[in-house]
């Protein structure tokens, strides 16, 4: 494991620039979602935005990348714009899934990014079997399956581990341990917290999930160990999610604001780059400050240009059922259904 | 009194807690959280940790740990956050549950309850939306009951907790935040319903509407256009319960209407509505109708997520009529 | 050449697997053991254990990682030693593969067959007993295939691995060790049938028998019967694949003999017959029948384990045979 | 952990007689196959005895057992008679479920048998839930879940861990290690072959398990730990099977020969008892040979009995599908369906 980072004024600044995009797509979703244009569940990431962004700054995209419903940081640190990620949730056909999947199936696979999982731990056999297609396919790269410290009680990821390890597939079981899983906290669903532990075997480590030069260096070691054919590894970042669960959850019932406000205060990822950024005078406050206006504006322009974005049509709800096409019935037969055969 | 969906499910279920010490409640959530959609709000602070167990994001653990409570005698209440999850535990309920009685030639008994949220909710797409009751409905072993409103909820919750076999009891989230007037009858604390009958929620004699949870309020509300725009009376069946299935009810019924239009959420193939085509060709019925069954279900699409085309793949007011329509299309004289 | 239908799947898997490196056979026992009921025999000393996996019984974990290398370009091919186990990853085949095209609006596909021994064999009781098919062809997105005889093995088992859409592949352990003359034709390495067409193997004009998988051998043992002693004339129809179901060859089959008969060894509810009826009620064919639709089922019981009972549960010939004169009583002229 | 085990003539000999009892139950069986009178699949214990015979010795009817489908001696152990074991497999109405479950399928909820399971993995959960309703019920007692080491690949089996751990369920989970699930070795299916160290923090201990006084012992110290509120164990014993996996398995094809005539030659269960009922002079050659025709014979009549037995009745087969009675369908409707409402 590497002790120390090497960075440079482009890499935080462009680390910075993107976490700052995730963290107002969140921001603008939360509003967003309390004026009832976005609808239905709705699970923000802000607070663990130094894990996509660091994943991403150690990874290439001919590395392999699945999560679970929280997942729009990810769509973006895989390449796909905001504009595209709201548009999903605001209901457009111009959207990242044409209005299709909504807010917990974001997908890429041009770019190796395979969702968007809304079943929890669901995403980790999966993940493995994207592991196992890199392996079969002799290519030099990894897979990592994103999960949650509730995530880790599902028995399939033990099944998946298991012959990960026995087959020595190169994949990276990244646990973002966010402190709770809906309003229950580690050590009410888990006998053993250590969730790095937890690979029967299979070794792991545990970091600070809040500096994305920390994430970055422990994602460089680990795709190496994969890559050179050492198999899976469990990695625990610690982290936290400053909103609720889904919009439903207040997230103030079964933890402090003292807790929420301490990590905004001492941990927040977005912070801790501006830090950097200031300390080794590689930006000025206002230069951050104009790159945080300018996406600001740029998001909120692209909100009002999505509003006039069209929804799916119609025949939209008959579409990529399955490649083959056959008849497809609506709710009244026949006048509803898409008779193509 | 006025009252919730969402709190007849909560008073059945602590009126049942609090008569039998061997009713419990376990599930994600359903504790300090309060429940996900808030259903058991109150009950952990009420009974606390011994009868309220909140448990890890496990459903096949702590399904199969349902199951082997109930066989010792124990009348768990398993809640699934949504039926979506139930997936994981299909096997516990299909074959270490529902089968055990018959496996063991009677020695096995498990009384218990699942129960959680079932089909369309609003904008949780295609994981999040299966309706569930035509497959556990194929079920021997099981009974399926899908309750509509506070009378189904209390009466039928009640009736399933203190019933012998296990029963999948399959709510609507939709409905929880509906409040309804509850007649004092209901909130008895020993109003039961039977787990075999359907209900006839409105007579009438052209038409016969089959239809279960969400849908029979939809159901009642186009019987009403039907009547006042189109002068057709509409006789609603609530069916309460998938399996068994009350068939004498539904085919009584059409023997006086001579048409029938039967109404799901869930998706069309091999759903309950085929399951009734079949009963038109397998009873007296058959030589009643004046018209094909017509068919109103989900349409056979994942679920997508935008209200747009979502509207479109689950049965409105307007899709009910316009089946009905149909089936009393040139209504003949017998 | 004679073969066995275990021989014909087999062979359409070996000449898959030759023919397209992304072609991989994944299960437990699939290699090493050459199977559980020996149909991968020799593919693991053939191929190796690059394309044979063998699993630990971990059902959930290798089904999702079929998917997830699906996902990826690979053509997996997941056996499942009985689909009843299928029911411990059947949310990996619901929700993280049958959604995932729609979910992701086309982005996602996986050409991956799941396949195995689907519901009755001999004596081995309820949790190994169960038919799938009407579960599976509820569900938008996958398609259900029901192979008969080797030609409907090799020539829909390659038609399936070739398929861009996740297959759901349902075989008959009782009609593995099945010898039958297998024409040239089929034995071609390019001997593909359609994924949507249904099979006449017998004309008839009285009366429409629909089966599939080894029920179409008994309604065809039936249908020689029925004209022997009854001089009724029987069409048989093989469904071969449940979803998409060939609605068409059905209905016109119903419009030239007026009457129908649906077989299947799976319970009634909601099966594959009620779809059947909810077709005649929502077709052409409705206005052309003389009788109502025969159902034939399994009984609607857990699968006992003797014998003496199990026979009385599973359809037997002459099943078919009484429900056919029923469907034929008091034929009247049109 | 004892370290010693007192015992006495009394003990070795009902230990001695038992486990002939059911060898030569699953002898008869294997026969009985043969001549085509039992069907289906047929799991047989022999040579792994001395751990439901163990288990039994340490253990009251009072604590709860749940095992898998290999399940013929666990039900004759926990009280069952071999007369109505054979005939559920001869297909007979006089079977321990009428001829209804078959030889995966027996139970005897009355001294807390809770089968009989044929699903890999499910008994671990639903063993689970004993304990579960021992702890709610305040009992003294504990619940055993057996599984083998196949079996230890479910991940239902660590879903289940995690809670009995939480919860202190006195649960004892107890993998029978016979080396091969079906045709599959411990080290080609499990990346960790230590089992007992599979429960992710929860203790545990792997010992011999063909000497019945070993088992009981540490069955005895087991179920002490569980009632004194400790919490789950998990136990590995090591044992073989002797036969096939179930009766299409010759049982050659994936070990050899040497290797199975080895345990029969050093560690067979009833050899080691016999050895110690000679040794301290209990019992006579000729005593136990004895004893072993005797049983012969008695299952001889047994099996001669059962065959003029009734098979289940056609009504039967409607019967205990559910306690409420309702209207069930036949194959045909309605005149093989039962038409009660
Ligand atoms: C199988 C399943 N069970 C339950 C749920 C409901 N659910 C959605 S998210 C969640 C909590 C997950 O917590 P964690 O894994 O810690 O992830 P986090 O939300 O903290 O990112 C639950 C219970 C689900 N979607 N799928
Ligand atoms: C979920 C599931 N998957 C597969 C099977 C088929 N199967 C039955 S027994 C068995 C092997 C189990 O091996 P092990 O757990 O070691 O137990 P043993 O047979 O050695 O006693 C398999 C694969 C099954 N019954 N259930
Ligand atoms: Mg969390
Ligand atoms: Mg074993």
């Amino acid at each position: 494991m590497p002790k120390a980072a090497v960075t440079n004024k482009q890499e935080l600044m462009a680390y910075f620039t993107r976490m700052t995009l995730c963290r107002r797509t969140e921001i603008v979703a939360d509003n967003l979602y309390k004026a009832k244009l976005i609808r239905g569940f709705c699970h923000l990431y802000d607070g663990q935005e130094a894990i996509a962004e660091g994943m991403e700054a150690a990874l290439t995209y001919e590395d392999a990348i699945i999560t679970a419903y929280r997942d729009h940081c990810q769509a973006i640190c895989r390449g796909d714009t905001p504009y595209r990620v709201l548009a999903e949730m605001m209901q457009k056909r111009t959207g990242s899934t044409a209005g299709k999947g909504g807010s917990m199936h974001y997908y890429n696979s041009k770019n190796n990014f395979y969702g968007g999982n809304g079943i929890v731990g669901a995403q980790l056999p999966v993940g493995t079997g994207l592991a196992f297609a890199l392996k079969y396919q002799k290519k030099p790269n990894c897979a990592v399956a994103m999960y949650g410290d509730g995530a880790a009680n599902q028995g399939q990821l033990y099944e998946a581990a298991n012959m990960a390890a026995l087959w020595k597939l190169p994949i990276l079981y990244v646990c973002e341990n966010n402190l709770y899983g809906m309003g229950t906290s580690n050590e009410r669903a888990s006998a053993n917290t250590k969730f790095y532990t937890r690979g029967d075997g299979i070794p792991g480590f545990k970091i600070d999930g809040q500096n994305v030069l920390v994430v970055r260096e422990a994602m460089k070691f680990a795709k190496n160990w994969c890559v050179a054919g050492k198999g899976p590894l469990f990695i625990e970042f610690s982290t936290y999610r400053y909103h609720g669960h889904s919009m439903s959850d207040p997230g103030v019932t079964y933890r402090t604001r003292e807790e929420i406000n301490e990590v905004r205060a001492n941990r927040d990822p977005i912070e801790i780059v501006r830090k950097l950024l200031l300390e080794n005078s590689w930006a000025s406050e206002g230069e951050l400050k104009d790159i945080e206006k300018k996406i600001r504006a740029e998001i909120d322009a692209d909100v009002e240009k999505i509003k006039n974005d069209p929804e799916p049509y119609p025949e939209d709800l008959y579409t990529n059922v399955g490649i083959g096409k056959h008849y497809i019935r609506g709710i009244n037969h026949p006048d509803l259904s898409q008779l193509e055969y | 009194v006025e009252m919730t969906c969402r709190d007849a499910i909560n008073t059945a279920m602590c009126e049942e807690i609090e008569r039998d010490p061997n009713v419990f409640l376990m599930g994600e959530e359903v504790g300090q959280y309060n429940g996900a959609y808030k259903v058991s709000k109150g009950m952990y602070d009420k009974y606390g940790p011994s009868r309220i167990w909140d448990t890890p994001i496990s459903e096949t653990g702590f399904t199969g740990i349902g199951v082997g409570a109930g066989f010792m005698g124990l009348r768990p209440i398993i809640e699934f956050m949504t039926w979506n999850f139930s997936l994981q535990a299909i096997d516990h309920i299909i074959n270490s549950c529902a089968k055990g009685h018959y496996m063991s030639a009677g020695d096995l008994k498990c009384p218990i309850v699942f129960r959680g949220i079932n089909g369309v909710s609003a904008g949780v797409a295609a994981q999040h939306s299966q309706c569930f009751a035509s497959w556990y409905a194929s079920v021997p072993g099981l009974k399926v009951v899908t309750p509509w409103n506070i009378e189904d909820l209390r009466g039928l919750l009640k009736a399933s907790i203190r019933d012998e076999d296990p029963v999948v009891f399959l709510e609507n989230e939709m409905m929880y935040g509906v409040t309804m007037s509850a007649p004092d009858h209901i909130m008895d604390k020993d109003f039961v319903l039977p787990l075999n009958k359907a209900k006839i929620e409105r007579e009438g004699t052209d038409v016969t509407i089959t239809a279960f949870s969400k849908m029979v309020g939809f159901s009642l509300e186009a019987a009403e256009i039907l009547k006042r725009d189109f002068d057709i009376s509409a006789e609603v069946i609530n069916l309460r319960v998938i399996r068994p299935l009350d068939r004498n009810t539904i085919v009584q019924s059409v023997k006086k209407t001579n048409r029938i239009v039967s109404v799901e959420e869930g998706w069309p193939q091999s759903g309950v509505g085929s399951e009734i085509a079949a009963l038109m060709m397998e009873s007296e019925a058959f030589d009643y109708l004046d018209a094909p069954l017509e068919r109103i279900a989900g349409a056979d699409v994942p679920m997508p997520y935008s209200v747009s085309i979502e509207r479109l793949a689950v049965p409105q007011v307007d899709n009910i009529i316009k089946g009905v329509l149909k089936a009393c299309h040139g209504k003949k004289q017998r």
